[in-house]
């Protein structure tokens, strides 16, 4: 076996993963290690495997993703607070052969978002929702969510979410579980590469089922906020698989329109 | 099973340093540099030859700024 | 009297505390003050950047588009604001993480070594006010004692037993400064 | 060929906006307007034109889907009356700051708060002046009859597009409920892809090779490119300002005094017109059919005419600002208005024209 | 015993809401204005006064339970930045139809839609003539400093309680997150129940023997009663405009021409007068402090005196309209601005002086 | 048995039943049969039985019920469509001595009212919710509500209601009963005695239970709207029976905070 | 079982016709009048002395209108 | 030519299509017409009333405090609109339900049995035809043939064969209607 240089390996034919064209140049806005970046990734990634680029829209409302349109490189709609869903429903119906998703965090889906949300998984809007859960308001400096985990700090619940004056953690991914015309409901993660893989996975299905008109799908993915949980990125994946997992367990909800949970 | 090797690219101005990339590399293949880059981030760089082309670092880097390749030998 | 500062670096370099400080201290001292921080989507890793105005009389802007003292505590910061020092104005700057240097001749500049004197002493916490040290040697604008009355009111109560600490590193950083140009 | 009915404006408008060749229509139930989306349903033009016609959640959600599809490039509309209207308002500003054209109709009912179901004309000034936050203006039509409910169907989707701007009808609930005579537009077809593509080159209809992703926000972080934006906004609505006022004049050739009022106080007011003339007094009106830009120009050239002016209005007085802006508060200008969900009569305007004008 | 604190605007008016004796505040998180609730949460007034301070799911609901607490007779408050108070035209139009006292705070931001999160000014016409449905006024103060904040926070509330009427605190990006030193008020307790069956009789406490039921509605579905109802608030805006008009005159004795800003702008303009001074122009400043009611007979007498005014403003000129009318166009009145989130220099106001006004 | 003359039999001391003096004079608005009137009659002998009129807030939003005000002889708010649960949470939270409850109909609390109705329960305001279903938009003329039954006939869906396109109904009841800090939630009707006296029972036990701090309380009332639905009162009431109860079944759906169905 | 005579009282004129307390009367006591008061509805009256006083149609009459007597023989 | 018309009485009397007849065989004989009705929350069982004018000029508008003729079916709308009648105007109603009759002295009353001999011929559903009929013999504002044109736009395709009875209970209105008042 002989000695090869870097340079040998280096070569396209040699190539096993390079960031997708569907994710343009610029650097991603977010924090260090904060899994918005490969949340983006792997959509983009998804969509390219479809082939599906230009019969792709994506809408991303405020929170931190909000600059969504500057790194997916598809047609994109920037919403109002909370209401993505709103917009996904009309773009679906007046564009049935398209490809529509929202790309939505805690706070915008699970608070200001809730009616939206709920009534366009009820009224089983032929889109796919994905959903960013890191239990936080990341965008506007670590808020307190309605998906924060009891007792946990935030700029709003500085002494800890209470939950007898703040009301529990909201699962809004179970609750639309319950909606007939939702179709498939999975909850994910992001950080490690096993977690990757199977959150693409459940994203192409997501897509999949949309394109044979199968009705809603949601894909939540349980996600870190270093900044806003205030911990390194190492410390905030350990702090979700130990804290945020256990009230927010990943897998199926419901696969075909069957709960399986 | 056929043997393999592997190399990573870092794209070490985007690199944020946030070391999920160390944590997932199988191999220890990746440590952060001493130096920091033009936004003042201890980035991420490969020391050794142990890569093994997994991707598995390319594909937790939230910011995608690793490309992966690799060989059979 | 009136003296507009702005102080730049990366988010957890103590820039704002190190503005509040200041900004405490002239209150202390019976002065009109200013503390303005920019302020945006909490995408951290970005630059921190604050302007504090000490005056005598009413301060009419809080927000200065050029300054009489920059404190730049990285390259970043130094891209964006060396332009802003008003001519024969005051330009500190920490020369840790600096690759392109000051190259203005009409302003007064000098380098503090603040990080690395934090560094050797392990006293990462108090680099700012090694920092402030530096700029209180060129411009005594406050008196030590309100500087201490000024730490009192803007450090929490459990935090005054720093205030010593954070003493000596106004006085390290009065050792540290050093001119690179003077006009 | 043109077809003749009698319709509800509510209804005009909706068969109007099929006929205008509308991809959409979403809308909340609301007195007194509900009949817009009733009437929608009831034609199912998805079995004809292809139009959506969807009941949304709220008036929130309704607002946000018209943002989404005109983000394609499809005419899209909703309706609703007052209270709806003002829930909107965050959502038309953003429609606003992402320059989408879009068509609302406001059939305005009494205020403020859930106030009375009766018509008014108290949202003058969230209207014209912006009821959302942010520099921004909607391109504002008044309808004073049936007919025109349906015929500023077609001319808002025009002009929205012309613009990129929302279109507002302000309409109220005497314009909405009333039946009259309307001669409806022929079909016209919905936008074809390609016509999408060529007319709105910007619309989210899919990135394609040729060109690069198309956008839709209304986000700059960057201040100095926002100062830009809100500046080329300004000079759209210069633009507007230049060459969209639509106004009609009665009997001012030889008026002393002139009366301002638009959309059903016009109607009144014309009739209180004749009804001062035949006591010999002689004055004319002046109807701004758009709102915004208002007919500042007609109204500075009346005023060397005439000696005074009664802004006429079912509010507290609104519009008279504008008309007071308009002459330079050169003459007399007056306010006069029933609100609440009264309608003033003809012979009120009169008396008031003679107490607070003429005599006054 | 006052007390003197380094504070941000956005803290300032939290803590002076607990001082002022506030029950209850409700919002929802938005750039520039979080540290409002951050600062409440943080001090736990639960523990010491008995405040509750609760974050709402969105800004609809926060105002919306302002309607509620304000209901019930109790001092309670919201916040937020121009897209959220948007959001809440609808509750704020209810409110100041049921005649509700409250206090809003807008710390405002550059729009439209959701435009920039630096500071503008451009939500003056949304605040001073109603951003909401129907003929209604909010009682607006401008303030022009942290410790306008702090003090805007008890005046809002008496005066809110005078009037039966919201008031709105119209601050901008750069009073909400600069901090200045404040001298804060002493404390003042909550009202006690017997205060509030005291001053307001028609709160919804439970219906007691010795009264009839309390309604708070703002409906009224005769439209006569509507227009009593209506004739009733434009008295209480007319009383306003008679009582509350605030405003502050910097070096007007002498002046030859006149600027007018509010809030941010007005300080800008202050150093603007120092420069222009220095070159030799006698120019003075208004500052309204109160938009609504607008200090118009103030105005109106300087017009007598000044050849010209320009008004300052971070929009594309809003407030302007109000001066003009103000000095019935007698002499010249130009507006000035920046916007979308830039901040003018006085400099730049002063060259808009010599060009707009005295060159032009 | 001598002959007992009516006179003999009207007297004061023989009075078993007679319009409770919590319930003002003014004649219902309501159309003929409607069972709003029916319902806001028993929220009232419940309150008449606690002797808590002088401590309870009543709130209704807009909706047929918009003048219950009217017609209850308590102190009452008026809300804007969907929003009397934020009301009530204000309410209650500042004067947590009171008894707070909402009066709400179905497009009210489960259209616009969503996010509202969602995070009142999730927050387990200490309130309770009385929930009118009658599958309809009465008051502006008989539209579609979320809760408008699969091909059921109404303004807004005159060729019936298209679950395709207009979504299955939603049973908002259910999905409140989710929540954690929801205490009771059942399913009522008031169109014969015995559910009259079922349904008052549910809502003394909701109230009494709302003076023990136990969370948020939630009684569904399926009422009729004959206006809406064009038929007679007796023809509705039996409609209600064969169509809406087999979708939306009567009886306790949470208990001491204990699902039962 | 102690015999029971009932009585009821109709407010007329609030009455609305609606015909849902004769539906809900065990003993056929009440019917619809062939006049109408003042707003136009046939009303509800007791057309016998079958009344037992179980309050049936008052509990559910939507309008509140009866009144119920009762004693026992 | 120009009337002004309001008709009132409960909400399923027909009162809203009766004017919508009439409105719309005015746009066939080439005139302005404009048809107005209250409009409220739906609590039924109240009245229902509609305003028509019938012109040959533009109606400046359709809401009127006083009418050329008044028709009333019913006592509440009878109490409401006695009074906006004209001088020298004209009030038709049906006596049946009427409790208190009108005493004014300035107008023109006729009263039309329609109820009775509609429910006589078992055709409840022409009542409001034949109150129109009385009112047509006594204002013959339309010509026959554009009353048919008006029956046939306004009702729906699958209804035209009840023209016929309609137009016979116009006739049958005609003949029923007699004068109580004449001024
Ligand atoms: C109407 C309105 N209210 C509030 C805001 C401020 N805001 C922007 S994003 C956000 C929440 C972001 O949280 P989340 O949705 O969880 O996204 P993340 O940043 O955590 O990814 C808020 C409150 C806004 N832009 N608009
Ligand atoms: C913001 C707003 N949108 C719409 C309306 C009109 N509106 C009043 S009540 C109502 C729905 C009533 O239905 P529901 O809540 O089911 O009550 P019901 O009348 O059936 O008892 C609507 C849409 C309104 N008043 N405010
Ligand atoms: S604030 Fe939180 S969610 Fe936002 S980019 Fe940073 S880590 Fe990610
Ligand atoms: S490709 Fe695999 S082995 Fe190579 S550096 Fe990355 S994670 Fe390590
Ligand atoms: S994961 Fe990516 S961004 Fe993070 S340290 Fe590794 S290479 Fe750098
Ligand atoms: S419209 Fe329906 S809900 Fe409203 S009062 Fe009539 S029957 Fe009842
Ligand atoms: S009380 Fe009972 S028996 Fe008597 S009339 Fe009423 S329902 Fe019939
Ligand atoms: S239930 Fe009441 S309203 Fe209905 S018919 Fe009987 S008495 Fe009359
Ligand atoms: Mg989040
Ligand atoms: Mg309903």
């Amino acid at each position: 076996m002989s000695e090869i240089t870097k340079e040998q390996i280096r070569q396209p034919e040699n190539l096993v993963y390079t960031k997708t064209k569907l994710l343009t140049d610029k650097a991603l806005s977010y924090c260090p290690g904060c899994g918005h970046g490969t949340a983006h990734r792997i959509v983009m990634e998804v969509i390219e495997e479809l082939n599906a680029q230009s019969e792709t829209i994506g809408i991303a409302p405020v929170g931190c993703s909000v600059l969504a349109y500057e790194f997916m490189n598809i047609d994109m709609q920037q919403a109002a607070h909370g209401r993505a869903p709103a917009l996904a429903t009309a773009v679906k119906r007046l564009m049935p052969e398209k490809l529509v998703f929202t790309y939505q965090g805690d706070g915008d889906l699970a608070a200001i978002g809730t009616a939206e949300t709920i009534h366009a998984c009820n009224r089983g809007e032929n889109i796919t929702i994905i959903f960013i859960n890191n239990g936080i308001y990341g965008m506007t400096g670590g808020q307190m969510a309605p998906t924060t985990l009891p007792n946990m700090k935030a700029s709003t619940c500085p002494y800890g979410r209470d939950v007898v004056t703040m009301g529990n953690p909201l699962k809004m991914t179970e609750l639309v579980a319950q909606l007939p015309g939702v179709r498939y409901v999975t909850r994910q993660s992001v950080h490690t590469p096993g977690n990757v893989r199977k959150t693409k996975k459940a994203i192409r299905k997501a897509f999949d089922m949309q394109k044979e008109n199968k009705g809603l799908t949601f894909v939540e993915i349980v996600s870190n906020c270093n900044s806003g949980w205030k911990m390194t990125p190492i410390q905030s994946n350990k702090w979700m698989e130990e804290n945020m997992f256990p009230f927010y367990p990943l897998g199926d909800i419901k696969v075909d329109g069957q709960l399986v949970k | 099973m056929a043997k393999v090797k592997g190399d990573i690219v870092i794209d070490i101005e985007k690199c944020k340093g946030c070391e999920v990339c160390i944590t997932a590399c199988p191999n220890d293949v990746i440590a952060m540099a001493k130096n920091v880059n033009g936004k003042g981030y201890h980035y991420a760089e490969s020391i050794n030859e142990e890569c093994i082309g997994c991707a598995n670092c390319a594909i937790v880097c939230p910011d995608g700024v690793i490309t992966v390749y690799k060989i059979k030998l | 009297m009136t003296e507009e500062i702005i102080i730049a670096g990366f988010g957890g370099q103590g820039v704002l505390s190190m503005g509040k400080i200041l900004a405490y201290s002239g209150i202390m001292q019976n002065q009109e003050v200013s503390w303005m921080p920019s302020y945006g989507p909490e995408m951290r890793g970005g630059t921190a950047n604050v302007t504090v105005v000490l005056s005598d009389e009413r301060i009419s802007s809080p927000v200065i588009n050029s300054y009489d003292t920059a404190i730049i505590l990285n390259q970043q910061s130094m891209d964006k604001f060396v332009d802003t020092v008003k001519p024969g104005g005051l330009l500190i700057y920490d020369p840790n993480g600096i690759t392109h240097h000051p190259e203005r001749k009409d302003i007064n500049i000098y380098t503090i070594e603040a990080s690395e004197e934090a560094g050797k002493q392990g006293l990462m916490k108090t680099f700012n006010m090694i920092v402030l040290g530096g700029f209180l040697k060129l411009k005594p604008l406050i008196q030590p004692e309100f500087i201490h009355k000024g730490l009192e009111k803007s450090l929490p109560a459990r935090h005054h037993k720093l205030i010593p600490e954070n003493e000596k590193a106004i006085e390290v950083g009065k050792e540290l400064i050093k001119a690179v140009q003077l006009v | 060929m043109k077809e003749l009915r009698l319709m509800k404006g509510n209804e005009a408008v909706a068969e109007a906006a099929i006929r205008a060749g509308c991809d959409g229509y979403f809308g909340y139930p609301i007195t007194p307007q509900s009949e817009v989306m009733e009437y929608l349903m009831y034609q199912e033009p998805h079995k004809t034109t292809g139009m959506v016609v969807l009941q949304a959640e709220s008036e929130v959600a309704a607002i946000n889907m018209v943002y989404g599809g005109a983000s394609c490039g499809k005419r899209v509309m909703t309706s609703s009356s007052s209270p709806g209207i003002s829930l909107k308002q965050e959502g038309i500003s953003y429609i606003a700051g992402a320059e989408l054209p879009c068509l609302i109709v406001n059939v305005v009912r009494g205020g403020p708060g859930l106030g009375t179901i009766q018509p008014a004309q108290s949202d003058y000034f969230q209207s014209t002046k912006g009821g959302g936050h942010g520099d921004y203006r909607l391109l504002v039509l008044a309808p004073a009859s049936v007919q025109e409910m349906a015929d500023f169907a077609g001319l808002g989707f025009e002009l929205a597009f012309k613009y990129r701007n929302p279109v507002l009808i302000l309409s109220d609930g005497v314009i909405g409920q009333m039946m009259e005579k309307v001669e409806l537009q022929p079909h016209q077809p919905r936008f074809t892809k390609e016509e999408i593509k060529a007319n709105t080159p910007w619309a989210t209809y899919g990135k394609t090779d040729d060109r690069g992703r198309n956008i839709i926000t209304s986000l700059d972080l960057d201040s100095h490119k926002q100062e830009k934006h809100v500046t080329h906004l300004a000079e759209k609505y210069q633009a507007m300002e230049e060459n969209e006022v639509r106004y009609e004049e009665f009997q001012t050739e030889d008026a002393e005094y002139l009366i301002v009022a638009y959309g059903s106080s016009a109607r009144i007011s014309q009739k209180a017109v004749d009804i001062a003339r035949a006591k010999g007094i002689k004055v004319g009106l002046l109807r701004p059919i758009t709102l915004f830009p208002f007919p500042k120009k007609p109204l500075a050239k009346l005023a060397t005419q005439v000696k005074g002016i009664l802004s006429v209005e079912m509010s507290l007085g609104q519009m008279v600002e504008d008309v007071k802006l308009a002459v330079e508060c050169k003459i007399k200008v007056e306010h006069f208005g029933r609100y609440g969900g009264i309608i003033p009569t003809p012979d009120e305007v009169v008396a008031a024209l003679e107490q607070k004008i003429i005599g006054g």
